[in-house]
């Protein structure tokens, strides 16, 4: 079975050209599947049962845990289940957030997304902080020279995106860390966007915290994981109050729980985080070396084609070094949307629109982009569509 | 009727809508945004006796949002709130697929199919309305 | 197709006496189909793409909302969804928290699950406010007698579980409605142990808030709902912050977008919503005057037969009046989790422990208790397995 | 050997455990809940050269939990700190399926194949652990 065959939605629509997987990647039969053996065999809560179907879901709610932890060298300790990457964000701008005084800094930069920028600015506006954001370079990257400008004593967190979703530029890691760590502040990386590019040793990026989304990486919505640093995590209060997150509660008081049951307040998802700890199965299993090359040279040849397309314009590296199949181009003064009406008519998916990324539109003065991403299951016939619907774009709309 | 979005009337209404730009100064002014897009409309209008004498808008959108403005440009003066209300209660029902009273209406019928692109349809008029409604 | 043979589970386990809904219910056909056709033929992300997957996405989860505001006799502006009840009282505890004042004071119950314990108790903690409990009965009802005494001019929210999920009483919130309208407080009201046992005019019972999961309601873990009265969820600032809550971001700071938008940061659980409409669908078809009798006899049932067994004290109402078939108990001084052991092996599921109730548990000196709930395709067999298996566990434990 | 969790071996030790309560005045004490199962355990202990001299333990839990400390009634005393850890270690290996080298562990085999009652058994152990090591 090729890759792409692993998808029933990619099969049973063959003329569709997925090419938005940056917004919600499509999803393979092995966590479908996974997901229906649990509602068809083990449903119940987990963790406060001792019947056998409660026993079967806290066992394979526990050993999607353990999955996810192993598929990014992590320990199961610091692996705290999240509705989603915005929800891990908003977590720990409570949690660590509770820790901060007026007059802190927190650092972001221009080329976030919405997630990485709002729950930030209220932060800053409850605790009264001050809130920075690193510039973005003429490329479409974070522009690391001002690291130095913008860091103080006072910085206490850095948090930026692994990867762009808008221009696909990667960022350099280890020297926001090495920044970072000079001034003694975290760092949490928005790792949205990387994750379903391959496997990673999270805890070797030294960095404090890592959030990402399994809807991205070929898992169902809903279900997301913040990656903690155990110190980091076991120093923070809790965010949202219930069952599981407790040791004790009684009327006038609550202990809590150590991490990550402190944050995992509620029922969980429980069909999600098995989904999630099937889809780092899946994922454990594919040759990395070989889809990161076809998913560069996939890239490469949209960039080649984009090039000859007269009135694009590429937001982002035009190279491929520190990028990821993430590419974001302007048709003359075209608005996004009509262009990815008119592709969507040569069965071409690709988004249109700031991609909850309004300040990078603003430092570029645009509307918005339209977005194509490269996956493991994109093909050169994918790509080829996108070009030829683009000429169509062109001579509707220019 | 083709299902055809980007039909020649379309784009004409596009292309060639009647008072872009700003009033100023004006008697009622209203700036809308759709979230999800980004797409920017801005209406200023000046009014005599309940009823508008002339108007501007500046878009910042697609070309359905764009046509939408030209509608206005061509179809709103001399209008008061109760002829408003009625204009978009036909661009309503345009893009529930009915037939529309009003002619201009008929190039949007397509996008009747198209749910997410409503709002780029809708946001001018709402402008409108809320221009008006201010006064 | 009989009810019980439309849930898959049920169906390949026929020797499993499944009792323990309360937790989690078993979940439909229907509504696993309808998950599965989402993430075979419509998986896209909603409401920013134009392509036809994500119109058929998006089609899918405002339908979905549509679906169950339509069930609950709700208008659409009043769902929000949220990742399940804990995560919809932790919005409201911060949303509306967010409006009060030192002094200001909440009233809870003891009655009350942790998770309408806990977000109080931080809310106080935060914003320095007086945290008071209604007591419970002897017989597990919240003694609403006490009302008198306990709300006062400070009163700004009462906050109130419809259906124990320990005794399984059932509560007048037209009492607690009175009350609080006569000092002008605003009424949460904790549905999550109400809504699996039918239809319900949540607009009609003149509370504030109303809050569920989806998967107490045979829909899947990880979705919920926070309904809210329009006027108050317009009135409150968000919680989270991310994408599609915004209606326009800068750097420097953030318009918001209107309810229910305003308090959905974030890509939603979108098969979960589509799995919750669904659900709803499913129980809009059913006839549920005879369900309602059912569970009833079936309860009656239990409660006679745990009558007649030594030892045993049932913990609640111990009538069919105001209650539904959530039926706690203890045998003897056995620990429930012996009890819920023993059970199992005849194939019982039942929850055994303080179902995240400490505070009631505390009330009543017990370190937890047998409980066993009555679902719609609960049969007298399994009540009757149930009753079977308690005697083997009175010859062990006693 | 039968898998049935509730044998005569382990009802006995539950039910027969010695040194039951508390100890006063004590040298080291612990209390740990099981937030899951609202368990509790307190384990009281004297020490002579950093070897327990004399012990209580007060559970308020399972039979699987009263069990456990009925082995620590009868195996702890004469432990010093590394001993506490071998016996925990042992705990460990019986849950984990394997044959334990402490006889009275024996009864706690079948427990193995329920992973959401390990913490049951192993709950009475940490506190011991956590009183010696207070020390
Ligand atoms: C009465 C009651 N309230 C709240 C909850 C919490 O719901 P969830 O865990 O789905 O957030 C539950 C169930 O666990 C419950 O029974
Ligand atoms: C870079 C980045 N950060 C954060 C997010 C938010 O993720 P989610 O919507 O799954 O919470 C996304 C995707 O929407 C993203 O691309």
């Amino acid at each position: 079975m090729t890759l792409r065959e692993q998808f029933p939605l990619l099969v049973s629509d063959p003329g569709l050209h997925y090419l938005d997987s940056g917004a919600s990647s499509q999803v393979p039969a092995a966590v479908l599947d996974a997901v229906r053996t649990f509602e068809t065999t083990q449903r119940a809560n987990v963790h406060r049962g001792v019947h056998r179907l409660a026993e079967a879901a806290t066992g394979a709610y526990e050993g999607a845990r353990d999955d996810i932890a192993r598929f990014f060298s992590a320990s199961r300790e610091e692996i705290v289940f999240t509705s989603g990457t915005t929800a891990a964000i908003n977590l720990v701008a409570h949690s660590f957030g509770a820790g901060l005084a007026p007059g802190d800094e927190i650092v972001i930069s221009e080329i976030e997304h919405h997630s990485n920028i709002v729950p930030w600015q209220m932060l800053r506006d409850r605790r009264g902080l001050v809130l920075k954001a690193l510039p973005v370079t003429d490329e479409g990257r974070i522009d690391l020279d001002a690291l130095d400008r913008v860091m103080t004593k006072r910085t206490r967190l850095v948090a930026i995106a692994h990867c762009s979703n808008v221009t696909g530029a990667v960022v350099d890691l280890a020297r926001v860390v090495a920044a970072a760590k000079a001034v003694g502040a975290a760092v949490l990386v928005d790792g949205a966007q990387r994750v379903p590019h391959g496997p990673l040793d999270i805890p070797a990026l030294g960095v404090d915290f890592y959030a990402f989304s399994g809807h991205k990486m070929y898992a169902p919505h809903g279900i997301g994981v913040l990656w903690g640093r155990r110190d980091r995590l076991e120093a923070m209060p809790p965010f949202l109050g219930g069952g599981d997150m407790i040791r004790r509660v009684t009327l006038e008081t609550t202990e809590y729980a150590p991490p990550p049951a402190r944050f995992e307040a509620g029922t969980p998802n429980i069909s999600g985080a098995i989904g999630l700890g099937a889809a780092c199965r899946w994922m454990a299993g594919l040759d990395w070396t070989a889809i990161a090359l076809e998913e560069l040279r996939l890239t490469g040849r949209l960039l080649d084609g984009l090039a000859k397309v007269p009135d694009v314009r590429v937001l982002g590296p035009l190279g491929l070094q520190q990028r990821i199949g993430v590419v974001s181009f302007m048709l003359g003064d075209a608005h996004p949307h009509d262009v990815a009406q008119i592709l969507d008519r040569h069965g071409v998916a690709c988004r249109g629109g700031h991609h909850c990324a309004q300040p990078l539109m603003d430092r570029f003065d645009l509307m918005g982009t339209t977005r194509a991403t490269i996956a493991p299951y994109t093909e050169a016939a994918d790509v080829d569509a996108l070009l030829v619907g683009l000429d169509e774009a062109r001579r509707v709309l220019a | 009727m083709s299902d055809e979005l980007y039909q020649e009337a379309l784009l004409k209404l596009a292309k060639e809508a009647p008072r872009k730009g700003r009033l100023e100064p004006n008697d009622a002014s209203a700036r809308l945004d759709n979230p999800l897009c980004g797409d920017r409309v801005r209406i200023d209008l000046r009014l005599k006796d309940g009823r508008i004498a002339d108007l501007a808008h500046e878009v910042r959108g697609c070309l359905l949002c764009q046509a939408a403005a030209g509608v206005i440009g061509r179809r709103a003066v001399g209008l008061d709130r109760q002829g408003v209300a009625d204009l978009c209660g036909e661009v309503d029902r345009v893009l529930a697929g009915e037939t529309p009273a009003v002619a201009e209406l008929e190039a949007f019928r397509p996008v009747a199919r198209h749910r997410s692109r409503h709002d780029c349809v809708r946001l001018p008029f709402q402008a409108l309305k809320e221009a008006v409604d201010v006064k």
